[in-house]
């Protein structure tokens, strides 16, 4: 083993971590990993492994604090299957599950809320089908509404380390657009004071974040 | 950004509003499926004037909704209610807010607008966000993981614990459980009715005054008497003799408030 | 991919390679991997791999000219653990016990008459899991039911030479364990109570019955 590390070979436990995430069929984290290996103590292998897979055709990646080993983005034109996309979602799921996923967790009438329309009970079912999606409890409010959360499913399918890594979230934040309405009107009105037509100038604090989200619409037109 | 007004949100759309040159009516007007709901709609149409959201004109917005939903029902299309619903109260939005301000209520239109306003931003950032996360290298679609994964399997193995003590109480208990049970009902001490009528009619004999019942009963001091099953008994019978001297004339029975002492005393005949 | 080739980092196509054999659900040819990739000339990347994959947790191997990703030959046991698991034993499976260590060798029709409950068949395959009771043959009456006795791992386990050093009943009632719950109830209720108790019950015939049993039990140790 010190012959193979002398050589840069990998370690021991290196081959040990790499044999056991190849075989396993789930994202695995590293309690688990390191519960499958006795104990050891498994960081060091792991990074170990996620540096050495950085320029291959595989790589290690950590989704929601789990580990898997899958195939480079930039193959993805060589291995992209000839068939359909296996989920594809309506618009109005996309949507609900974007509004999951950036207000955490949330209501069904908050997600209708923001979307100004009834959500149809299949929506976030399909959701949950696809293993996105899961109750989260209820929000201890009159009526006990359930609440929903994003899965860790949900990280690795989309390729999220975290729900930081959401595109686009710190700027959302920081623009107050995940804060409700009520909130971002009762921020606005205590700003300026008296009249709102003054609330909705650009020299406001609100006036000023809102450049940002407003390019970011403007790129998400031309994606779509 | 533009300056040149004190009112931006609410000016005449002279920043770039070129919808309707832009995007022939026909075409957008006669789907109505395409939308889901008024809030959805109205994004649509906000978004055609090209402009930050911050800085739409929710005047000019309203006069477009209003208009699409006129040439609809021009058109005879079927107009789900919420549309109408949205339509009617966009219509109140705009007479308000054309009204001088001093008139206005509480909310005031300005209030209403905004409102509107920060829900078309909080919807068209989901919608841009739900985009930017389809559009990412998706487990499945774009990157892939192991075909074939050989699969970890864990095989659990009990080792059983038990000791010598557990052992022995196990068996203790075993033979508890099954040995013969006999049951058998114990003798008690009862004063019979005979006894009683017997011991009564004697203790009559002696006098004419009244006396409490109890006073008949045997006296606890004696080593028998002490069980209390047995002065009930007693009790019980003494009362059923009572009963039964008085129906042949031989007592007389008296109790002057219920549940108050019973007297007893010899029978004048 | 020049410049990775000189830097020792895999080529473009070796990637290419790497990622579709991963992706693959099975081994696949040269000429089908090939074909996957546009009909490039994979012999080298193969070769390539197969010389980097060697000394690592994953091997790539050749099997009948199709090609996959393996677990290291010295790390197959990683596939497949064993995990040990301290259980107590049941109640049940410790009273079937004690029945086959004082009366053995038992039939199971014999250890439910002495048990008095039926006994499943999973509480004796526990026992001979655990290496305590082993099949003694068969008892020559109609039927000819299967026999149990204690194994030489029981009297380890128990810290017994043998099974004369089973503690006699004696000794069980010594130590509490034969007190019927219904006399330590009589003799609360007498303590309290009078003559009457006393006069009822001048001897107990309960507390006979203990006896015999006892006498039962001693009988069946001399036997055995």
């Amino acid at each position: 083993m010190n012959d193979a590390e002398a050589d840069g070979g990998p370690g021991d436990l290196e081959r040990a971590v790499e044999a056991t995430l190849f075989a396993a069929t789930e994202p695995m984290s590293a309690a688990a990993i390191s519960a499958h290996l006795g104990g050891a103590n498994v960081a060091e292998a792991l990074a170990a492994l996620g540096a050495h897979y950085a320029g291959r055709g595989v790589h290690l990646v950590e989704r929601g604090q789990r580990w898997h080993f899958q195939t480079a983005p930039d193959l993805a034109h060589l291995l992209r299957r000839e068939r359909e996309e296996p989920r594809r979602l309506s618009r109005a799921a996309t949507e609900c599950l974007a509004i999951v996923a950036y207000h955490e967790p949330v209501s069904r009438a908050e997600i209708e809320a923001i979307r100004g329309v009834q959500t149809a009970r299949g929506t976030l079912d399909v959701l949950m089908e696809a293993g996105w999606v899961r109750v989260a409890g209820r929000r201890e409010v009159p009526g006990r509404p359930v609440i929903y959360a994003t899965t860790p499913e949900f990280l690795s399918h989309f390729g999220l380390a975290s729900r930081r890594d959401l595109p686009g979230i710190d700027e959302l934040r920081a623009a107050g657009l995940l804060d409700p309405v009520e909130d971002a009107l009762e921020a606005v009105m205590a700003g300026v004071g008296a009249t709102a037509l003054e609330a909705a100038s650009p020299t406001d604090p609100l006036g000023e974040a809102p450049m940002n989200s407003g390019h970011g619409v403007a790129e998400a037109e031309e994606n779509a | 950004m533009t300056a040149d007004n004190s009112d931006p949100l609410f000016s005449a759309a002279d920043d770039g509003w070129d919808m309707p040159a832009a995007a022939p009516p026909v075409a957008l007007y006669l789907e109505l499926d395409g939308w889901e709901g008024p809030l959805d709609l109205l994004l649509d149409l906000a978004r055609r004037q090209k402009v930050d959201l911050r800085r739409i004109s929710i005047l000019d917005l309203v006069d477009q909704y209003l208009a699409y939903i006129d040439e609809a029902v021009e058109l005879r299309l079927e107009l789900a209610a919420d549309y109408l619903v949205m339509a009617a109260w966009l219509a109140y939005l705009k007479s308000a807010l054309l009204l001088p301000r001093e008139e206005q209520e509480d909310p005031s239109p300005e209030e209403l607008a905004l409102r509107l306003q920060l829900r078309l931003q909080r919807l068209a950032a989901m919608r841009e966000a739900a985009a930017r996360l389809m559009a990412r290298d998706r487990l499945g679609r774009d990157v892939f993981a192991r075909g074939a994964p050989e699969g970890l399997r864990v095989d659990r193995h009990h080792v059983w614990q038990c000791d010598l003590f557990a052992l022995m109480r196990a068996y203790g208990e075993v033979k508890l459980r099954t040995q013969p049970v006999v049951h058998m009902v114990r003798e008690r001490l009862v004063m019979t009715l005979d006894a009683a009528l017997a011991r009564v009619s004697a203790m009559l004999g002696v006098t004419r005054d009244w006396v409490e019942l109890r006073s008949f009963l045997p006296k606890p001091e004696g080593d028998t008497w002490a069980d209390p099953r047995l002065q009930r008994s007693a009790l019980a019978s003494s009362f059923v003799a009572a009963l039964e001297l008085a129906r042949l004339g031989k007592a007389e029975l008296a109790q002057e408030e219920v549940y108050g002492p019973l007297l007893l005393r010899r029978g004048a005949s």
